[in-house]
């Protein structure tokens, strides 16, 4: 597939958006993939962390259909290793935010099993809640 | 008695790299036989093969020519001049009667003493294995 | 307390205190050098070979130090501190601590009988750590002074040292001292240290790990006299590692865990230090793991592919963390950027290329010394853009590792550069003259009489051989008149029975049979030149470092005897054969000339001129400036080019020593160091000038590549290049372009031109923010190979950019060029960003190529006349890539500026005042001393084959026309030999080496 | 024996309701310690996680209205046992020390007039353990030295990162190594004892939890190690019931349970039947504990 990029174009609205959430400068993450690296769900994300950051960089569409930032949890790993302290993080955390804001929320608790809910620590029903809900 | 020849090997050594490896190889006290006799020339590129030639017809059994690194020449390149030069005249040895073997070209630099040993031991079992050399009564 | 003067102080013997100190030494200043260690050398002395030439570091660094330590204008204080500098430029009052190391340098031999008996080990610094020294060391073989030295904080006051000396070299009543100078200027020479990654950047197990080592740690392992003799092993087990890995940038270029700017040096020591793994173990594995690689010097890139095709494996990726196995071998775990996969991958040893950090001590002595360092602690300049090496207090000057990090020949320019302004200040004063010869006896008519003294080193020849044997023997020799033994050659009173002996037995040869002749030979040929004898009178058997030392047989002292007789029958006999060596010198005509005038040739005819040099500076256009006059503004500090261009101009012309000549050009050039004789042409019409110069600087600059029939360039006016960018930034014609690309690298590190232009990155940087400020709206994209913003400044001046005016980047690949194409009325330039790993399509309304560089399109013609070389770049080729960047192998021709490689004004700067200082030796001198030991020729056998006369390296041989036989330029031989060997009717000799001298020796090799 | 330290004690809603062996084994251990845990009068859940987004200011107010309670009840400092609790509030009081004008904000709109500065401390038990009874006191209650026992750290994240809230080193923290050994235990290290388990991925996305989990008990494992220890409960269960390894699963202890047994406290004390992979067959083996009846 070949990216067209167009002169006179906006900056991209979801740039944008994530950039004022997180409070972070997407342009100034050097690629150098210390963060896919760190990262221990990696194998579970459809767009390793650094490449999530290029393609809103590049305004590229589909980001908000990934996986990746709803498999994060927050762990810091990637935050603590990354050499130009970039919250990865809270660009996850944006994305999530963004994501539930226009298409609502992402998990269906009322699906999980009674039992399930019952015997689950209080911590990760709730840190489920929050970060999949708006 | 083959058992105790000892070789005799005249070393010819450029002054900035060779010379001063051999002089490393004294101060780190690294040990090797006594039979070498160094010749201290500014530059292997000086090293005629007039020289190796009398070195053989004095007595050695060997003779060792030893100069900089490629590239770290003192002089830019007369080490380079020496290669070709040292290599073409061993290849007319054996027209003399005198084995390929008995002339060595090794690079050695300053800080290459124990390198320097290890050349000078390595030759001496060659040329104790090749016997003393005698040459073709002129 | 007395008071001492100096002309200069210099804090630091590295490689850029040393060069400094030999600059203004060999000008005629007195020089104090004062050092915090016990050996001169720095970091240099540590490293095996240096990129990107590969040669030996100690091979070309301890010439140097010798050079330094013999010099008659230096002082050498070792084990030294400053401790306050007070007064101002042309009078500091400096406050030194010369800390004791118990051990008399005078007296002390080197022998190393103390540290045999020393009960103490500690970690051996110098090979950071990897190994074990005593209490009482030498620091390494090489050291200068070659005293040993104890180390008070470890030594634990047992005395065995004292009792084993035998020259009584060690007391421990000797105190340190205060003293106090008086100098006229000071250059900090501090250079810098490495960050040991135990408290920032732990992921990567340094300290936790044994197999994790510093790349310093790693140039000791292979270094052939480092702690493994250069066999390159696991320090856990003494394996050898068959899978290295390397990881760059740690704690460099970080924000968070580290330093903000890159450390300059590591892409390419790592590269070097993995091309050498190989060397030493080709089936090693050898890993990079970079995140930009700058190979961004001249032959770097080069040397960089060179190290890719020999099979180094670089991975674009910056590993996350380092574990440890059973076995202790290594998984690392990294992102492959370019492919997006992450991978755990086993390695047997791992190397870090840790940041460069400022010297520990460096701010202690700012405060002393009254200058300013940066938040990290690194000197800072007084004008980073157009004073880099004046410290922020008037007369103190700046050199090298001590301002941030720098490779050795951007150190060494440096060094030259800060001798040639701390020369300024003390130009008045009066120099050193040149020593006077000593009257000399004629002996060439009389039999050989030779002295020969054996010397026993103490115990250390004396202990393994037998030194009076070995004296009677030489007492039989031919033309020997006398012979006897000594205890310590070369102490003071043996030196005086030599003199007396010289005089009472009428010896007109001197034989020292003792140890080195490189390090002891010119202290011996200075005793009987005292007594009139020429220096080349005298020879020396080595049978100390070749003979007792190697041959230490405890009981059988039969054959190093037998080898020290006939080290010193050799000498006896070339000494025979020995002649004086005539010592020549040829009258300098003072005044300099420098060819081009743009930032280069301008700084250097300012240096000179305030020298007290009388100095022409020829420029072929009609106005100085070079490419001033096309720069808009200039990083990294904003300020227009213009500007800076009035500044320079107005100090040439403020300046009476300096005459200008405008639209001229050097049309031809003879003669050689001390006196060339050159034509200037102004052209049709315009007048024709004959200068007398002692030395000449060529500063003729670059331009930019034709890059026509490339990238659009040519066919379509909205493609242009980084230079008429900046016109046009100049001029405000840029109009408002909605989307920039800028292309990098076009028409470098391809196939054709395999360089890389070093400064372009940086220029797309600069240019990126001026875009950004002349069209707010546009989109900028900047697509590139590698960022290579070297350095410290750089990187963060990068940084600042890339948050502020949000660029697209798009890294790619050479193998993959963009390609700009015209739609419609507009253009697209079409190319695979290797991080997104797609295909781009961008639409363009201006194309801006940051094109290839390259050396002035006269240079071929100029190079002819000066008989120098260049490289397929036109670029100038310098003496030695590390030690002599400014000089040319044709004597009393410098260069510098981007005629030798493209590099940002600070850089040029700091090289232009270098080859005005290395230009200014000569002529401060007043005459150049001949090589004693040159090639001579005889004429009545030379057969005018020519056969030698490309031999020689220095283009000191021609042919006499008239005569059909060569003529050598004696001034220009450097005395190596190489033509003599080549000639192949034995019309050629050489002083000191001739075919009789040589030949004497080897026939005496064995009895006959 | 009289309690020579009060802490006053955030206990979290998972202590409460589902970690509640971890809760008691604590509070025992504690005593013993003379160290006494005062519970909050009144707490709320504490909101688990940190909110990361600038615009989510309302998420803070819960454990911002943790300390306002706090300082009501008259106390300046507050334990927790709970890892993501203690992760929460330290980060909120963080944020309210750094951007106090975000918190006057929300309590503000919110109409919930509270204030707090930041100034309160929190403390992991930990810590407390660590820097305030100290690992000599610790040392000097062992009655039953875990010799033998080779127990494998667990860190997770929430106890280490950020750096800036992380009671430890976070690449080479010591603190559960040094208290293990402290009760005789010996410790088995790897990589993954700081690496995170998935977290509240159990709730829909469990496959990915135990990857994690069954790496990290393949590397304890590998090391040697018979059991995990560790702080979190979330972890805690996690490892407990998602541990679907290749060999023998390995038996999860909270570090306080562990403390229990070295003191010579009573094994009902410490809550040791409540997890899915037994306890008490490992300590029976390096007879830490015996079984009723069944004693010699
Ligand atoms: C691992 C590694 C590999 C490298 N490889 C290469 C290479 O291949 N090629 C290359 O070009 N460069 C290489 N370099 C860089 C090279 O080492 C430096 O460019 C060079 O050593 C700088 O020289 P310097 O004299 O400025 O500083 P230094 O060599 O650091 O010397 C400074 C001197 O000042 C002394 N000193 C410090 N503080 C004081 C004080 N307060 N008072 C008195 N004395 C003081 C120190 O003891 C030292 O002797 C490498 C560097 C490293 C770390
Ligand atoms: C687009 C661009 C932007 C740059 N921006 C910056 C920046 O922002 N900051 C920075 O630090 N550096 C910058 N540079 C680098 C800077 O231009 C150089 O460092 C500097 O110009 C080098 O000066 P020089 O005197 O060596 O060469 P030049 O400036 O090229 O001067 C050489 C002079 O020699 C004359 N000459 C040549 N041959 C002869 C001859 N045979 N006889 C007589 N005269 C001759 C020429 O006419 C010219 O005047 C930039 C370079 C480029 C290409
Ligand atoms: S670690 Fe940081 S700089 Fe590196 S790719 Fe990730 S976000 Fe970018
Ligand atoms: S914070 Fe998210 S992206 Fe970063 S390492 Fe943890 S799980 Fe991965
Ligand atoms: S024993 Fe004496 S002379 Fe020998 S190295 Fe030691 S101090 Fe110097
Ligand atoms: S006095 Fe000090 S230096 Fe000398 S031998 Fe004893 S410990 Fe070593
Ligand atoms: S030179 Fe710069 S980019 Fe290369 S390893 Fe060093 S700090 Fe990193
Ligand atoms: S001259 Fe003699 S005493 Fe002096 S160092 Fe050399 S061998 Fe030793
Ligand atoms: S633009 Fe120039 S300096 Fe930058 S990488 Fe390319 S060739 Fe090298
Ligand atoms: S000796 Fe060397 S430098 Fe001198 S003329 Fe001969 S080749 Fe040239």
């Amino acid at each position: 597939m070949t990216i067209t990029m167009r002169a006179g174009g906006e900056i991209d609205e979801l740039l944008r958006k994530v950039e004022a959430l997180s409070s972070q400068n997407l342009a100034g993450c050097y690629q150098c993939g210390t963060c896919a690296a760190s990262c221990p769900l990696r194998g579970s994300m459809d767009l390793p962390p650094d490449a999530l950051i290029l393609h809103l960089r590049f305004g590229l569409p589909g980001v908000l259909d990934r996986q990746t930032f709803w498999v994060c949890v927050g762990c810091d790993s990637c935050v603590e290793h990354c050499p130009r302290a970039i919250d990865v993080s809270k660009i996850m955390a944006a994305l999530r935010q963004i994501s539930i804001q226009e298409s609502g929320d992402h998990l269906a608790l009322a699906q999980l099993p009674e039992t399930a809910l019952r015997r689950l620590p209080a911590i990760a029903l709730v840190a489920s809640m929050r970060r999949h809900t708006g | 008695m083959e058992a105790t020849f000892e070789p005799k090997i005249l070393g010819m050594l450029c002054s900035w790299c060779a010379y001063a490896g051999a002089d490393t190889a004294g101060v780190s006290r690294t040990q090797y036989p006594p039979n070498i006799r160094i010749v201290r020339v500014m530059c292997s590129g000086r090293i005629d093969p007039l020289f190796i030639a009398r070195a053989f017809e004095s007595g050695a059994d060997g003779v060792l020519v030893a100069g900089c690194h490629s590239g770290d020449c003192h002089y830019i390149s007369g080490n380079e001049y020496a290669k070709d030069r040292i290599t073409s005249f061993g290849g007319m040895l054996d027209f003399f009667g005198i084995d390929q073997r008995r002339l060595k070209l090794a690079w050695v630099s300053a800080s290459e003493g124990t390198r320097f040993a290890a050349v000078v031991a390595e030759m001496t079992e060659e040329l104790r294995a090749l016997g003393p050399l005698k040459l073709k009564v002129q | 307390m007395e008071t001492h003067t100096y002309d200069t102080l210099v804090i630091g013997a590295g490689i850029s205190g040393m060069q400094a100190a030999l600059d203004l030494a060999d000008k005629g200043y007195r020089v104090l050098v004062v050092e915090r260690q016990a050996s001169v050398g720095g970091t240099m002395v540590k490293l095996d070979k240096t990129f990107p030439t590969n040669d030996c570091a100690i091979c070309i660094a301890a010439p140097k130090m010798v050079e330094l330590a013999r010099h008659p204008n230096i002082t050498l204080m070792t084990n030294a501190r400053v401790e306050r500098v007070s007064g101002s430029v042309g009078n500091f009052e400096v406050a030194i601590w010369r800390q004791t190391t118990y051990v008399n340098p005078l007296t002390c031999k080197g022998c190393g009988d103390c540290a045999r008996v020393c009960p103490v080990e500690v970690e051996d610094q110098f090979n950071a750590g990897l190994s074990k020294r005593k209490a009482v060391y030498l620091q390494f073989p090489q050291a200068v002074p070659a005293v040993y030295t104890i180390d008070y904080a470890h030594c634990v006051g047992c005395g065995a040292c004292d009792r084993i000396c035998e020259v009584g070299a060690i007391s421990f009543l000797k105190r340190s001292q205060a003293l106090t100078v008086n100098v006229g200027s000071m250059i900090v020479a501090t250079g810098f240290e490495v960050l040991e990654p135990t408290e920032l950047r732990r992921e990567y197990g340094y300290g936790r790990f044994p197999n994790v080592l510093t790349a310093l740690q790693y140039e000791r392992i292979i270094s052939a006299s480092g702690p493994t003799d250069g066999k390159i092993t696991r320090p856990s087990d003494g394996q050898t590692p068959t899978r290295v890995a390397w990881i760059q940038c740690v704690g460099s270029r970080s924000l968070k865990g580290g330093y903000p700017y890159c450390s300059k040096i590591c892409c390419m020591y790592a590269t070097k230090e993995a091309l050498i793994t190989l060397e030493h173990a080709p089936d090693t594995q050898a890993t990079i793991f970079y995140m930009d690689l700058r190979a961004y010097g001249k032959d770097f890139q080069q040397y960089y592919r060179r190290a890719a095709d020999h099979g180094v494996r670089y991975i674009r990726g910056r590993p996350a963390s380092v574990e440890e196995n059973p076995d202790q071998s290594l998984t690392i775990t990294y992102e492959d950027t370019l492919t997006g996969e992450v991978h755990a991958e086993q390695f047997d040893m791992l190397v870090l290329s840790t940041a460069v950090v400022p010297s520990s001590d460096n701010r202690r002595l700012a405060q002393a010394a009254g200058i300013a360092v940066d938040a990290h602690g690194f000197f800072v300049s007084q004008d980073e853009l157009l004073a880099p090496l004046q410290s922020t207090r008037e007369g103190i000057f700046l050199a090298g590792g001590a301002q941030g990090p720098n490779d050795i020949p951007d150190s060494v320019a440096q060094a030259c550069g800060a001798a040639g302004l701390a020369a300024i200040p003390i130009s008045m004063r009066k120099r050193a003259a040149e020593p006077e010869p000593l009257p000399e006896r004629d002996v060439s008519a009389d039999e050989s009489r030779a002295g020969v003294f054996v010397c026993g080193c103490g115990k250390n020849i004396a202990g393994y051989l037998d030194i009076s044997a070995v004296a009677t023997f030489a007492g039989t020799l031919p033309g020997v008149a006398f012979a006897e033994t000594c205890t310590f050659a070369c102490s003071e009173d043996a030196q005086r029975r030599i003199r007396t002996a010289v005089e009472e037995h009428g010896l007109n040869r001197v034989v020292v049979a003792a140890c080195s002749p490189i390090t002891h030979g010119p202290v011996f040929q200075q005793t009987i030149s005292e007594v009139g004898l020429n220096p080349g009178l005298f020879e020396m058997a080595n049978i100390r470092n070749q003979c007792s030392w190697v041959h230490s047989h405890a009981n059988d002292h039969a054959p190093a005897t037998a080898k020290a007789e006939g080290l010193v029958r050799m000498a006896v006999a070339r000494a025979d054969k020995l002649r004086s060596l005539p010592a020549q010198t040829v009258e300098v005509t003072p005044s300099c000339l420098v060819i081009g005038g743009g930032v280069a040739g301008m700084t250097a005819a300012v240096t000179l001129a305030d020298m007290g040099i009388t100095t022409y500076l020829v420029e072929r256009e009609s106005v100085l400036g070079g490419k001033l006059n096309t720069i808009s503004t200039l990083a990294p500090s904003d300020t227009p080019a213009g500007e800076v261009r009035e500044q320079l101009v107005r100090a040439v012309l403020q300046r009476p020593r300096i005459k200008v000549f405008l639209s001229a050009e050097v049309s031809e050039v003879e003669g050689y160091v001390g006196n060339f004789r050159v034509t200037l042409d102004e052209g049709v019409g315009g007048a024709i000038t004959q200068l007398q110069v002692g030395t000449m600087i060529v500063a003729t600059g670059y331009r930019e590549a034709d890059l026509r029939g490339r990238y659009g360039y040519g066919d379509d006016l909205r493609v242009i290049t980084q230079l008429e960018l900046e016109r046009r930034l100049r001029d405000g014609t840029l109009g408002t372009p909605r989307s920039v690309v800028m292309v990098n690298c076009a028409g470098s590190m391809d196939a054709a031109n395999p360089a890389c232009c070093r400064i372009g990155c940086t220029i797309s940087v600069k240019n990126a923010r001026m875009l950004r400020r002349a069209a707010p709206e546009a989109a900028i994209f900047m697509l590139y190979q590698e960022m290579r913003v070297y350095g410290k400044g750089q990187e963060e001046y990068y940084t600042h950019m890339i948050e502020e005016v949000q660029p697209f980047r798009v890294r790619y690949d050479s193998a993959r060029p963009p390609e700009v194409r015209a739609r419609g009325r507009g253009l697209t330039v079409s190319v695979y960003d290797t991080l997104l790993r797609e295909d781009l399509s961008i639409e363009a309304d201006l194309i801006v190529l940051t094109a290839a560089l390259q050396g002035d399109a006269q240079t071929p013609r100029l190079k002819q006349m000066l008989k120098v070389s260049t490289d397929a770049q036109d670029f100038y080729s310098e003496a030695h890539a590390k030690i002599r960047p400014l000089d040319f192998t044709t004597n009393g021709v410098y260069l510098c500026g981007a005629d030798h490689y493209p590099r940002t004004i600070p850089d040029t700067i700091a090289q232009a005042a270098g080859a005005a200082s290395r230009a200014a030796i000569p002529l401060l001198r007043g005459r150049v001393t001949v090589e004693p030991i040159v090639a001579e020729v005889d004429p009545a056998v030379c057969t005018g084959c020519g056969d030698c006369v490309p031999h020689c390296p220095y283009g000191a041989m021609g042919m006499d026309i008239t005569h059909g036989v060569v003529s050598i330029a004696e001034v220009l031989c450097k005395g190596c030999g190489t033509c003599v060997a080549a000639c192949p009717s034995g019309a050629l000799q050489q002083r000191g080496f001739s075919d009789g001298q040589v030949l004497a020796m080897i026939e005496a090799a064995w009895p006959q | 024996m009289g309690s020579s330290m009060q802490i006053a004690y955030y206990p979290g809603c998972t202590i409460k309701a589902s970690a509640h062996q971890h809760e008691g084994a604590a509070l025992a251990v504690l005593r013993t310690l003379g160290v006494e845990l005062r519970e909050m009068a009144e707490w709320n859940c504490c909101g688990v996680v940190h909110s990361l987004t600038s615009d989510n200011l309302i998420r803070h107010m819960a454990p911002v209205r943790v300390f306002a309670r706090l300082r009501e009840q008259g106390e300046n400092e507050v334990a927790t046992l709970c890892d993501m609790c203690f992760n929460t509030l330290a980060r909120a009081n963080l944020h309210a020390r750094q951007q106090p004008e975000q918190i006057a904000a929300i309590s503000v709109t919110s109409g919930d007039e509270l204030s707090y500065d930041g100034g309160a401390g929190v403390l992991h038990l930990l810590q407390v353990l660590r820097d305030r009874v100290g690992l000599a006191a610790i040392r000097a209650h062992v009655r039953r030295p875990l010799r033998g026992l080779r127990v494998y750290p667990y860190y997770g994240c929430k106890l280490l990162r950020p750096a800036e809230v992380g009671i430890d080193d976070p690449e080479t923290p010591a603190v559960l190594r040094d208290l293990m050994q402290a009760l005789g235990a010996t410790v088995v290290e790897g990589s993954l004892q700081t690496q995170c388990c998935g977290a509240y991925h159990v709730v829909d996305h469990a496959e990915i939890v135990a990857g994690r989990v069954a790496a990290t008990a393949d590397q304890a494992s590998a090391g040697g190690a018979e059991a995990i220890v560790l702080s979190c409960p979330l972890c805690h269960y996690n490892f407990d019931t998602l541990q679907a390894t290749s060999g023998a699963p390995l038996p999860v202890f909270y570090y306080t349970q562990l403390m229990g047994i070295a003191f010579g406290l009573e094994p009902d004390q410490l809550g040791l039947e409540e997890q899915q992979i037994a306890l008490l067959p490992l300590l029976q083996r390096h007879n830490l504990v015996h079984v009723k009846g069944e004693q010699a």
